[in-house]
This record gives structure tokens, C-alpha cells and sequence, in this order.
């Protein structure tokens, strides 16, 4: 069916009001009599705390409270596991350990909350957090993730006999009988390290206790403002309804904003009961870097083994996962590691161990990617190994693995993090390849281009990576669409938003259901006082899941206007139209009653209405996926590096893209460069430093560095694929995390084929210029 | 050592006279004091750019200036450029080139950028990615943001 | 991230300035351009008790020619100012070249060239070419006043000759000599981020196309401006070939220079970067002599 | 982070032990140290004020001596902390005779800095570190200068 709105560039709904400074963010919540909170963060990565002295801080001016975890009494206790261990695995072992509002006995991380102010000004509580004095006896550091495990290593948590968080082993077919009959096997060590999602928003808390009204309102950088809501009644021994949550604008989520509790988030909301007044507290930068979660440090020992001709027998890839030093977000990442550590091959044989390890370093959770840049880097990077190894085209020989078009739905036969046993839903992956070769000139350029620009001493190398994102797992979203007597489309949903573009996509597919402008959809996102269920903001999953909420929601109220607009015109149903906001004859068109007048006679003042019919023109559904939907991407580039000072240029950039249907191509290009700037940022800008006591030595901006205008590429270019996913209405799966997942491959691939002539292997991510100049020069 | 200055500074067209403490970051009296909360606070350290105000007509960190140097002096914050009935052209074109997505970073860029079009009316690649380099954005990979600035120097020229 | 308190005070003369220094010393602090002292209050690392702006003295702020032919440049010219002044694009190109590579543009709008060589900071760019340039500074206290040359002003990590009492209040930047040219190279991770390393070089040509002198200075590459005398002396009276340019950056790079680490770059990587700019920028400095 | 590095002395190693091992030199030649006491023959507490330009910080700790060797060589300890972080090192240091009336010092040593000024001042410790450990041995060396001079 021809869509109107479904699939066209339309403004953004949201855009005015952020664009003049009109939209309402965290910090930006201003109460009459608000307090503000400041923490005191531990300097040390390991220490117990033998005292806190918190007097000086309580007889400073303009402190009213200071809180340690003794203050708290029985209102202390460690935060909820946010998701537990896949119970589909058998012998799974994981210990469950959670992050506490505030230290009690030892510290296990820096930046973990030691003491929190409360003042009159953040400026005041900051100058008490410095009259607090703390006697740390520092311990032995866990740092080195190679080193956790050892016996001899120090323990996080002293209760366990080792940093072993969890343990989880999966596998396909039986590797080691492909391995007897392969004709190679390939076998290398990946070291993968951390970055920080750096938002440019910090996060922040505003919470408000109403003694009077026993109402507490909480303004959060959440992007699970329903589970933040749920949990926060729990601890705090109110109902659900006594609390409601709201995420309003939010600057920038990229995952860590789905970790919950943080301990400010359990901390706020209680003091402000306590204390009966308006608290906020807003993250600093240097906090940021501390205090949010961040990801991605993984050690891969790969086996793969392959016929001669290239074709893949099996992966054996056994991994170590940085879990920081707790566990809330328990499997997921490195279960979607290993969903796609055979990326989007058609591989029989598989066998993989993990083990999630322990160190006193900050909590680690889902970043942008999510595990999956990860296994995607990891089967690349093999690939091109073989390729290498065996003498074979690169491009050959993935055409030869890809899984065929009438391979779907493919099961890939291992659990993912939706505890279900992943199955690609849908995929035609050869004509996107082909597409992305194609795009970036590869032929003209290996034949004729590259040729001379090594002739003129010039290094410029080429690069083409595809990869699989699963997308749009459940459990499920829902949403309410009603139509109101003024003829405003009025849309809620608890499905948290962070610039996605989510009042504009799903106002585009309420308008398709029922024929009224997209301008003219109100859509509330993330406060539970508007609707009541959810899950969370997450797995690329808004316009899978929450889409086809929204879209179940707005067909059945389109139903209801059909039914009643038939009698209103005395029409068949089939022979009417929605359009312009007003319900049409089809065939005499100026024959027509407007969605207003019948929201309006749906709410009649007088008469009856009949049994079994709601009044007004509204409507509430929900959507759960049975599975994920699985996207399809391939991203190339062409890059030049200057040997001698390790700078790098982009040169040209490629990206096409298959997430099914896509509702509004303007923002789902912009999801891609956003997700392609941080994959660059992944590959040769951005690294946590750590040093051997657990101390980040770049908790700043200046050196902790995001790619700024000029690291980018002239351009992105963009190709689309359209396989539409069976199992939503909307033919629809995510795309918000795909543009980050593929590029340290392409990175570490284009920086190969550039210096040829060093023969560079590659084996690690993040690169840096210092970095290469270790592997140019001294091996 | 609570020594308040009474500061006299005109945001947005509009005299302000209010006592402060001299410490009060610049950043924070606009938001906190003014109210006018379009300024963003990203990292209070000078890297990130969101907090860019006008300063005398000059784009400038807010949060690397005491509120105490305004005074007598002529601030312009976003609220200042256009408001949701009218906007800037600046504005419209980010609007129309979807040059945002969180929209955190903008008010920053674009109280960059309005000065930065004044001076340079067709303005080349490299100069619009000079102009922006001071400011971070975490969305949009900065090519729409390359693009509105282009369509913004088209709609200001004519 | 809130700075501490401090007295604050806003002089509208230089002598109110400095009776405010001399009266608070130590404790006090000048604040210039703060680009890059608030910062570093904002994170508490600087605690200064007293601050005396000099934003309201007009008269630190201008550009002007010199009797001999130089420039004279007042302490609070900003770097924005300096950048798209002309007379500083003709008789200082070498500064002009700078400017772009010094923070951000609105970093530019506020940080002034006075306040920047106060700071003294080893990566500072201005700091490496006042140097190469043979500037002088123009130090003032209620005591008196003293011209000191930039290569003796600079005394170690963020530390002068200048007193706590003291204030920089114009720079006098001397013209290049007949047939000169200069060059200023250096990497960084990112474009706006402090050079991993960087030097700024000045030849001068003798009649026969040989090299008079050179001067080349080093930023990032010390606890202050690192002036490369060995490698300079290696070039005296030489023909500037790519050997003689080759060994002058070898030279530089492993003999002048004692670069530190950092998570960016290790002094080794620091090394490597010096010689291949020295390289480069001798190169171009000398393509630019000859073309005068 | 490492430090390690060579001085010389002008004067003869009994000499330059001596002034190492004591206190109120001690307290004149480490940059910024305002008090330091002897509270046993190993240890010493005192509280240092880093000034560095516009950054400053005090830190208060200890040292300790160990494997004491006179006058060949010793071990010292450091830990200190303060508003703006803590430091913890630990170094060997050696005495050679160069027979000329000059002692030449090799120390060997590691570093570790935390808290704020390790998070956001990492591009300064190298350079600071040599320069602070520069100033010292410097003073040290003129006090033996002006004590041989008497």
C-alpha cells in the first residue's frame, strides 16, 4: 500500500521548542525552596574506609544535611538487579553484585559515593564536600583484566573466591569435529578497550517529596523512566501511583542512561523525603567519567577454521568481559558479543566460553553498540585474516559465507540477551554488500587509483565491513492515542526518548491510521503519569517495538472512527476515507464529518452509550515482538595515512543500511552519522585511561577525546536496503546503534590496506597515533 | 567570604540588575538566576561549546566567565535569536536540514554560528567546519549540522 | 564543578592593578583572558583568594608598529584581535599562522596574547613563538619596569620571571630580518587539542643563499619553550640541503629536546614526531626565505 | 609512572648522605615542603604546599627510609594526600663515589598519583615530576656547597 506519511522527510515535531531553548531539561527544573546536592567520590579504586568525619562539612553555612551510608540506617541497601542471568542457560554461573547508594565499608571503585551534601548552592555543597575528611586503608587494585583472574589477583568482592562474575558457555554444531576437517585454522588474541558514551548532557536528578499531597515527582535523565518509577516505590515503601517519574528532554542517551539504579538515583529521592524539600543534583563532567556506566574492554582468544576455497567450518572464541566492579546489567553484553561473533555468516559450528570478570574499575553497561561492535570486530577482523591466510579475495570470500536470502528465518542456534535463542528474522544480505562495493568505486579503485597514489609515495588504503545488528527485542512497549473534541491528536507512550525523533516517527505513523497532519499529533514520551507501562529506551527498539504500538494503538482508534463515522454519514465503512483530519465519502468527497465532531458525538452529554462501546475516540495497546528483528548493514571507506605522523584522513565514507522499513529517512541517515562519529571516536579517538590503580587519567573533555567536525569524513553517503521484518506490522527494525557497530573493523581493515608495505596486523581497538607508531616502528 | 557585586548586564535586550556572588559562573546566573535555561551546561571546563552565549556580540564559553565580568556589558543567549513563532533563519535551516537531534549542543552552535554568517555570507566547508570546531556534538556526526549552515548562509544572503 | 570563592576586583588602570597585586600578593591572581585559569578553578585545582581582572582596562588592548619596524602588542590584545589584524599578517606572519591553532574560536574571542604568555604554559604556542621571534616582554610593578627577552622570561611549567606583584603589559615583537622565513608545524590528536608536539622555525638567508641563522623552538616538549641550540648550530652557514635539514631535525629531536609522556603520546613517539616536523618546517621555512 | 635519573653532587658522598638523611635540609630543598618532623629513625611526617603556577594543593604524609646502606644507598617511601588527590611512591636511591670529590646519585623510581589531579592534570606530571625532583636535588646540592664552603 502507498504510505502518505510513513517513509517521507518531515520536520521534526520536536525541533522549535529546542531549537529557541524552550525544552525542558533536567537541570533546567527550578523549585521554589530546591536544595542541591553534591557527592563526596572516592579518590581510591580499592580501599576501606576506616572513618568519615562529615563535622566540619554539617557547620558550614548553608549545609543542611550531610549523609554517609550509617546515616541511611535501614534505608540502606544495594540497588536491584536490572536484568537477571538468562535462566534459559543451562550451567550458567553468575554472582550478582550490586553498586549501593553510598559506601559503607570498602570502596570498589574511584568515583564510588562516599558522602552526599546537601546546600542552599551546588556552590556551597561543593566547598562542604572538601571540609569532609575520609581515612581510606587503600588494598591491592584489580585493574588488568588478563590479570583478574589469576588466583594470586585481589578480590572485588571478598565474599567470592575469585573476580569470576558470571561464566556462560554456548555452542553450534561441535567445532572441534569442523576443526579435524578444516584446511586451516586460524588462530589470533584481540584486545578490545573502554570508552565512555559521553553524552553531552550529564545526567542529573531532581526529586520532589509533596508531604501534603504524598506525592513524589522526579525529574530524571533515565531512559527507563517506568522501571525508575517502579523501583523507586519499592524502596521508598510508596505505591506506584504515589510516584511519578519523568524523563523530559534528555541530552543524549547512548545507553548509560539505562543503567539503573545509580546511586544518585536511590539517594535523591530518599533525601528528599527526609528533608521534605525539592533536591537536585546534576552530574559534573569530571563525574561523568566515574560515576556513568561505560563499556567495551574484552580480551578474545579466536580459533576459526575454513576450507581452502574460504569457506568457514567454525569460530571458537573464548572471551574475558570487564564487568567493572558490580553486575546490575547482568549478561547482556556479552551475549550479544557472542550473538555476533559469527556476524552475518552461515556458520554450522560454533563453541564459545565467557567469563565476566570483576575489577575496581566503574560499572560496566551497554554503550551505543553494545557488545556487538565487539563481535563484529572480532569476525571481521578473522575474515580478513583468512582472506589473507588463504590468498583469497576479502570481498570473495564473504560473499561465500553470507547467510543466503532463503536461509530466513535463520537460526542462529544461541541465546541472545532477550533470553531466547536468536533467530534472524529476515535478510537479503549480498545486494547491501554489493550495493556499499559499488557506492565506494572498489574495482576503479584497487585497479586504477590506488595504484597511483602509491606511486606518489601517497598511503591510501581501502576497507568494506558488513555486519548484522539485532534490534527491537521485547518484552514489550505500549502506547494511547487518543483524538480529542478540539480534533488534536493527543499520543502517550512510557517509551523514554533522547533525540531519536520519536514525536515526529510516531506521529508519522499515527497520521498514516488516520489522516491528520503530523504537526498535529501531540506526543507525550517518558512520564508515567501520562502512561503507565513500559520497559525502556534500549536495543535499538523505539520504532520496533514502540512503533508498532503505536501503530496497533492508532488502527484501533481508527476503527472506532470508521464504525462511527459510517452511521454518522449513513456509509459502508469501505466506502469511506480518513484525510485531512476529517472522515470522507470516497466517492462524493465533500460529503464529510471532522475527527473533532466525532470525538465530540463520541462523548455524548446526554442519551446513552450503548453497552460494550467506551466513550470517546481512544484507544490503548501494546506490542512484544516474538523475536528481534536482525538489521543488515555494510560500511566502507577509503583512508589516508600520513606514516610518518600517524595522523589519519577519511577520505571518503560509505554506509548502506537494511533496517526494514524505514518511517523517516531524514532520521534515520542522522542516526547513522551519529553512530558512525562515535565508532570513529571508538577506533582511533576515544580510550579510558586507566592507570594501575584504577585511576582514569582522562576524566576530562580535553583529554578524553570526541570526534569534533574535523575528524569527520567530507561526508557520509548513504545507501538503503529495505527488507521488510515479518514480525511487525510495520515491516520496521532498528538502526540507532548500527552505525557504530562496524567501524573499528573498517578502521583496523582500511589502516591494513593502507600501509601494505608494513605488513600491519592488527589486533586491538582503540587505536591511536601513538598506538600505531608502537606497531609501525617497533616490531 | 560572601562579598556580593551588584551587576547591571542587558541579556537578550533586556537590563538585569541583580546582586551576586563573584564566583557565579556566568553560565549559572543565565540558567539559574535568569532563568533562561536554552544555555546548556556540558562540561564547565571550556571543551564542550554548549554553553556559547554572545558576549558583546562575540560568541564566548559562559561557563569560563564570572557572571560579575557582564557587567555593563551586552549578552545574547538563544532565547535571544528567535522564538518558536518566528525563528531565526539559523534556526530554520537546522529545522529544515535536521541539524539536531538531542538538541543539547545546539544552542551553542548556533549562537556560534549567527555572528560567524554575518561575517561570512558564502561560507566554504573548511570555514564552517572551523567555526563549529569549538563547539561537540554526540547525535549528529556533524554533517547535517554542515548542511544547515549552508542552507542557513542561502536564506540569510537573500 | 564550582570555583571557590575569592575577593574580586576590577581595576580600571594599570596602577590600580598593580597597587591591588602589591597589596594582595601572593594570593592574588591576575585574571586576563581565564581561558585557562578558570578552568582550572572550576575543577578546584586553582584556588587563588583574590582575583584582579584586567577586562576593564582598555587601554593593555592594541596592536601597533614599533619606531624600528616591529610591533608592539598591549597584553590584553585578544586573541581573536590578533588573528584578523592585518599589520600582525604583514610584519608577524609567523604569529598569524599561530592563531588558528590556539584553542577554539571562542576560546579566541576571550583569551588574550598577554595573558597566554603569563601562563606559560609548555604547550602554548605563543609561548614557542615569542620565543622564535626574539620578543620581549614588558613587565611592570609598582616598583618599576623591566624589558625582559622571551627566552629568559619563561622559567619552568606554568612559571616566569614575572613577580606576584608584577604584571605582563606589552610585547614587542622585533621584524624579521632581509630574506627570512619561518614555519610553524605541529601534531595533534585532534584539530583544537594541545600539539603532541610542535616547533616553530626561523631562517635567515646570507647573500649566497646560505643559512645565517636559524632558531627553532619547541612547544609540548619540556617544562617550557625548548629552544634547539645544537641543532641551530649545526645549520649555521650551511646550504640548506635535505641532508643538512635532515641531521638538524635528527639533532633536535635527540639531543635539544627532553619531551615527557602522557596517556597521548610517550616521549619516544614525542621524539620521532620532532624530528619529522623539524624536517618539515626547516623545508618550509627555508621555501619561504628564498622567496623573498 | 617511572622516575628515573642521575645528578651529581659537588661534594663528597659522606657529605651528601648526610645533608639527605637530615631533616631540616630536608625541609628547605623538597619543593613546598612547609613542616617535617622526625617521628622515628625511619619516619618522617610533614605537609607539603605543591605550587605550580595557578595550581596548588597541599599534601600531608609520610616518609619512610628503608634498606639504609650509609652512605651507599636507600630506599624512601612517600605517601601523601590532600584535597586534590594522593600521591604513593617509592624509590631506590645510590651514591657513587667518583673519587674527583663529586657523588653521583642514581635514583630509581615509581610514582602513582590519584584523585582530581590525576583525572584531569595527567599532561603535567612528567614535567612536573622532573622539575620538582630537579629543584630538590639542586637546593640539596647548594646547601653541600655552602656547608663545604664553611
Amino acid at each position: 500500500m502507498t504510505k502518505q506519511f510513513i517513509g517521507k522527510r518531515i520536520k521534526r515535531n520536536e525541533d522549535p521548542r529546542l531549537l529557541t531553548g524552550q525544552a525542558l531539561f533536567v537541570d533546567d527544573v527550578e523549585i521554589p525552596g530546591m536544595l542541591h546536592a553534591a557527592f563526596l567520590r572516592s579518590d581510591y579504586a580499592h580501599a576501606r574506609i576506616s572513618s568519615i568525619d562529615v563535622s566540619a562539612a554539617r557547620e558550614r553555612p548553608g549545609v543542611v544535611a550531610v549523609y554517609t551510608a550509617e546515616d541511611m540506617g535501614d534505608d540502606w541497601e544495594p540497588g536491584p538487579p536490572l536484568v537477571s542471568p538468562p535462566p534459559t542457560l543451562q550451567g550458567v554461573t553468575f554472582h550478582s553484585r550490586r553498586q549501593a547508594p553510598l559506601v559503607r565499608d570498602k570502596v570498589r571503585h574511584a568515583g564510588e559515593t562516599v558522602a552526599v551534601v546537601i546546600a542552599e548552592s551546588r556552590y556551597i555543597a561543593e566547598d562542604a564536600v572538601e571540609d569532609i575528611s575520609v581515612e581510606y586503608d587503600p588494598l591491592p587494585v584489580v585493574v588488568d583484566l588478563g590479570k583478574a583472574l589469576e588466583p594470586d589477583s585481589p578480590l572485588v568482592h571478598d565474599d567470592l573466591d575469585s573476580n569470576l562474575a558470571a561464566h556462560l558457555y554456548q555452542q553450534k554444531g561441535n567445532y572441534e569435529a569442523a576443526k579435524a576437517q578444516a584446511d586451516v585454522v586460524i588462530k589470533k588474541r584481540f584486545y578490545l578497550d573502554r570508552g565512555a558514551a559521553a553524552a553531552l548532557e550529564n545526567r542529573g536528578i531532581v526529586a520532589h517529596w509533596d508531604e501534603k499531597g504524598k506525592q513524589l515527582i522526579i525529574w530524571d535523565t533515565t531512559q527507563a523512566p517506568i522501571a525508575i518509577r517502579n523501583g523507586t516505590a519499592t524502596r521508598l515503601g510508596l505505591s506506584e501511583n504515589q510516584v511519578r517519574v519523568i524523563a523530559p528532554f534528555i541530552g543524549g542517551g547512548f545507553g548509560p542512561k539505562m543503567m539503573m539504579f545509580y546511586p544518585e538515583e536511590m539517594l535523591i529521592p530518599w533525601v528528599s523525603m527526609k528533608l521534605c524539600r525539592p533536591v537536585k543534583w546534576i552530574e559534573d563532567r569530571r563525574e561523568n567519567f566515574y560515576a556513568t556506566t561505560s563499556e567495551r574492554e574484552q580480551i578474545h582468544d579466536v580459533e576459526m577454521a575454513l576450507t581452502k576455497e574460504g569457506r568457514i567450518l567454525g569460530i571458537k572464541d573464548d572471551f574475558l568481559h570487564d564487568t567493572g566492579a558490580f553486575d546490575p546489567y547482568g549478561l547482556t553484553l556479552p551475549l550479544n558479543t557472542q550473538c555476533h561473533l559469527m556476524g552475518g555468516y552461515d556458520i554450522e559450528n560454533f563453541s564459545s566460553n565467557c567469563s565476566a570478570v570483576f575489577t575496581n574499575k566503574p560499572i560496566v553497561t551497554p554503550v551505543r553498540g553494545a557488545g556487538r561492535q565487539q563481535g563484529i570486530y572480532v569476525i571481521e577482523r578473522m575474515v580478513d585474516f583468512a582472506a589473507k591466510e588463504l590468498a583469497i579475495d576479502p570481498l570473495e570470500i564473504r560473499k561465500k559465507n553470507f547467510i543466503p536470502p532463503d536461509a530466513f528465518p535463520y537460526n542462529n542456534v544461541i541465546v541472545d540477551q532477550a533470553f531466547a535463542t536468536l533467530i534472524l528474522d529476515s535478510g537479503n544480505y549480498m545486494p547491501i554488500y554489493e550495493k556499499a562495493v559499488e557506492m565506494i568505486g572498489y574495482e576503479q579503485f584497487v585497479k586504477e587509483e590506488q595504484p597511483r597514489l602509491r606511486a606518489e609515495g601517497k598511503h591510501v588504503g581501502i576497507a568494506i565491513t558488513p555486519f548484522i545488528e539485532t534490534t527491537g527485542v521485547g518484552p514489550y512497549e505500549g502506547a494511547r492515542v487518543q483524538i480529542e473534541a478540539s480534533g488534536k491528536v493527543y499520543v502517550t507512550t512510557g517509551y523514554g526518548t533522547q533525540g531519536q525523533g520519536h514525536y515526529t516517527s510516531f506521529a508519522q505513523i499515527v497520521s498514516e491510521q488516520l489522516g491528520v497532519a503530523v504537526s498535529g499529533v501531540r506526543i507525550i514520551t517518558g512520564d508515567t503519569a501520562e502512561f503507565h507501562w513500559g520497559t525502556g529506551t534500549f536495543a535499538s527498539r523505539g520504532a520496533v517495538v514502540a512503533g508498532n504500538a503505536v501503530h496497533a494503538a492508532a488502527s484501533a482508534v481508527r476503527q472506532k472512527v470508521l464504525k462511527l463515522a459510517s452511521k454518522v454519514l449513513a456509509t459502508p465503512e469501505d466506502e469511506l476515507e480518513l484525510e485531512d483530519g476529517k472522515v470522507r465519502m470516497a466517492n462524493i468527497p465533500h460529503t464529510s464529518v471532522s475527527l473533532g465532531e466525532l470525538a465530540a458525538l463520541a462523548n455524548p452529554l446526554r442519551g446513552a452509550v450503548e453497552p460494550g462501546t467506551e466513550p470517546g475516540l481512544e484507544a490503548t495497546d501494546y506490542f512484544g515482538p516474538q523475536y528481534g528483528a536482525a538489521a543488515f548493514g555494510t560500511h566502507a571507506m577509503i583512508m589516508e595515512v600520513d606514516p610518518e605522523t600517524m595522523m589519519i584522513e577519511i577520505k571518503r565514507y560509505i554506509a548502506v543500511e537494511d533496517c526494514g522499513r524505514v518511517l523517516n529517512p531524514m532520521i534515520v541517515e542522522g542516526q547513522l552519522h551519529g553512530g558512525v562519529s562515535m565508532g570513529i571516536g571508538n577506533a582511533y579517538y576515544e580510550k579510558l585511561h586507566f592507570d594501575e590503580n584504577g585511576q582514569i587519567l582522562n576524566a576530562s573533555l580535553a583529554d578524553y577525546l570526541t570526534v569534533t567536525a574535523y575528524e569527520m569524513p567530507p561526508r557520509i553517503e548513504i545507501g538503503h536496503g529495505e527488507t521488510l521484518s515479518p514480525l511487525n506490522k510495520l515491516g520496521t527494525k532498528g538502526v540507532g546503534e548500527a552505525g557504530a557497530i562496524p567501524v573499528p573493523a573498517l578502521f583496523a581493515q582500511a589502516l591494513e590496506n593502507a600501509l601494505l608495505d608494513y605488513d600491519l596486523e592488527i589486533l586491538e581497538t582503540p587505536l591511536s597515533p601513538n598506538r600505531l607508531f608502537e606497531l609501525l616502528y617497533k616490531s | 567570604m560572601r562579598n556580593l557585586f551588584n551587576l547591571s548586564v542587558t541579556v537578550n535586550g533586556t537590563l538585569y540588575e541583580r546582586e551576586v556572588e563573584p564566583r557565579l559562573l556566568l553560565s549559572d546566573f543565565l540558567r539559574h538566576d535568569l532563568g533562561l535555561t536554552g544555555t546548556h551546561v556540558g562540561c564547565e571546563h571550556g571543551v564542550c561549546g554548549a554553553c556559547t552565549i554572545l558576549f558583546d556580540n562575540e560568541p564566548a564559553r559562559s561557563c569560563l566567565m564570572f557572571a560579575v565580568q557582564a557587567h555593563g556589558h551586552k549578552v545574547i543567549t538563544v532565547e535571544g535569536l528567535g522564538t518558536i513563532d518566528s525563528l531565526h533563519p539559523l534556526q530554520e535551516a537546522f529545522w529544515e536540514a535536521h541539524g539536531l537531534q538531542c538538541g543539547f549542543c545546539t544552542p551553542g552552535i548556533l549562537t556560534t554560528l549567527v555572528p560567524f554568517l554575518e561575517k561570512n555570507p558564502d561560507p566554504s566547508e573548511e570555514e564552517i567546519r572551523e567555526a563549529i570546531s569549538g563547539n561537540l556534538c554526540r547525535c549528529t556526526g556533524y554533517q547535517n549540522i554542515m548542511e544547515a549552515v549552508k542552507l542557513a548562509a542561502e536564506k540569510m544572503r537573500d | 564543578m564550582k570555583p571557590p570563592p575569592f575577593e574580586y576586583y576590577a581595576p580600571t588602570t594599570v596602577e590600580e592593578a598593580l597597587a591591588l597585586l602589591a597589596e594582595h600578593g601572593y594570593d592574588a591572581k591576575p585574571l586576563a583572558g581565564g581561558q585557562s585559569l578558570i578552568p582550572m578553578m572550576n575543577f578546584r585545582l586553582a584556588q587563588p583568594s583574590v582575583l584582579v581582572d584586567l577586562n576593564n582596562i582598555p587601554k593593555l588592548s592594541y596592536i601597533h608598529r614599533d619606531e624600528n619596524g616591529g610591533l608592539l602588542i598591549g597584553a590584553m590584545a585578544r586573541h581573536n584581535m590578533v588573528q584578523h589584524d592585518p599589520l600582525i599578517a604583514e610584519r608577524a606572519p609567523l604569529v598569524h599562522d599561530a592563531m588558528p591553532k590556539i584553542g577554539t574560536p571562542q576560546i579566541r574571542n576571550r583569551g588574550t596574547f598577554g595573558g597566554s604568555l603569563s601562563h606559560a604554559d609548555p604547550s602554548a604556542e605563543l609561548v614557542a613563538v615569542s620565543v622564535a621571534l626574539n620578543g620581549r616582554f614588558r613587565l611592570r610593578s609598582q616598583k618599576g619596569e623591566r624589558w625582559v627577552p622571551a627566552n629568559e622570561f619563561f622559567v619552568g611549567l606554568f612559571t616566569s620571571v614575572l613577580e606576584p606583584e608584577e604584571l605582563l603589559i606589552e610585547i614587542n615583537l622585533p621584524p624579521l630580518s632581509e630574506r627570512s622565513g619561518w614555519s610553524l608545524m605541529e601534531v595533534a590528536r585532534r584539530h583544537n587539542d594541545f600539539a603532541l608536539i610542535g616547533v616553530a622555525a626561523v631562517v635567515s638567508l646570507d647573500k649566497n643563499g646560505s643559512c645565517e641563522e636559524a632558531k627553532l623552538v619547541f612547544l609540548s616538549a619540556g617544562d617550557g619553550p625548548v629552544e634547539a641550540h645544537q641543532a641551530a648550530e649545526l645549520l649555521k652557514g650551511q646550504k640548506l640541503t635535505a641532508k643538512a635539514i635532515q641531521a638538524a631535525a635528527e639533532k633536535a629531536a635527540s639531543a635539544d629536546i627532553d619531551p615527557g609522556s602522557d596517556i597521548h603520546a610517550t616521549a619516544e613517539f614525542r621524539r620521532h614526531l620532532a624530528n619529522v616536523l623539524t624536517r618539515r618546517a626547516l623545508n618550509d621555512a627555508f621555501e619561504r626565505a628564498k622567496g623573498k | 609512572m617511572k622516575l628515573v635519573g642521575e645528578y651529581t653532587f659537588n661534594g663528597p658522598r659522606e657529605e651528601v648522605w648526610k645533608i639527605m638523611r637530615d631533616p631540616d635540609v630536608l625541609v628547605t630543598a623538597l619543593p613546598g615542603t612547609k613542616r617535617m618532623e622526625q617521628v622515628s629513625e625511619k619516619e618522617y611526617i610533614g605537609e607539603v604546599n605543591i605550587r605550580i603556577g595557578p595550581i596548588s594543593g597541599s599534601f600531608s604524609g609520610k616518609l619512610t627510609v628503608s634498606n639504609e646502606i650509609p652512605p651507599e644507598s636507600i630506599t624512601l617511601t612517600v605517601e601523601g594526600k590532600g584535597k586534590i588527590g594522593f600521591l604513593k611512591g617509592a624509590g631506590d636511591v645510590e651514591l657513587i663515589d667518583r673519587g674527583d670529590g663529586t657523588t653521583l646519585m642514581r635514583y630509581n623510581g615509581e610514582i602513582q598519583v590519584g584523585g582530581k589531579v590525576a583525572s584531569v592534570g595527567q599532561r603535567l606530571f612528567d614535567t612536573v615530576s622532573k622539575s620538582m625532583i630537579k629543584q630538590g636535588l639542586d637546593k640539596l646540592n647548594e646547601t653541600l656547597q655552602d656547608r663545604g664552603a664553611r
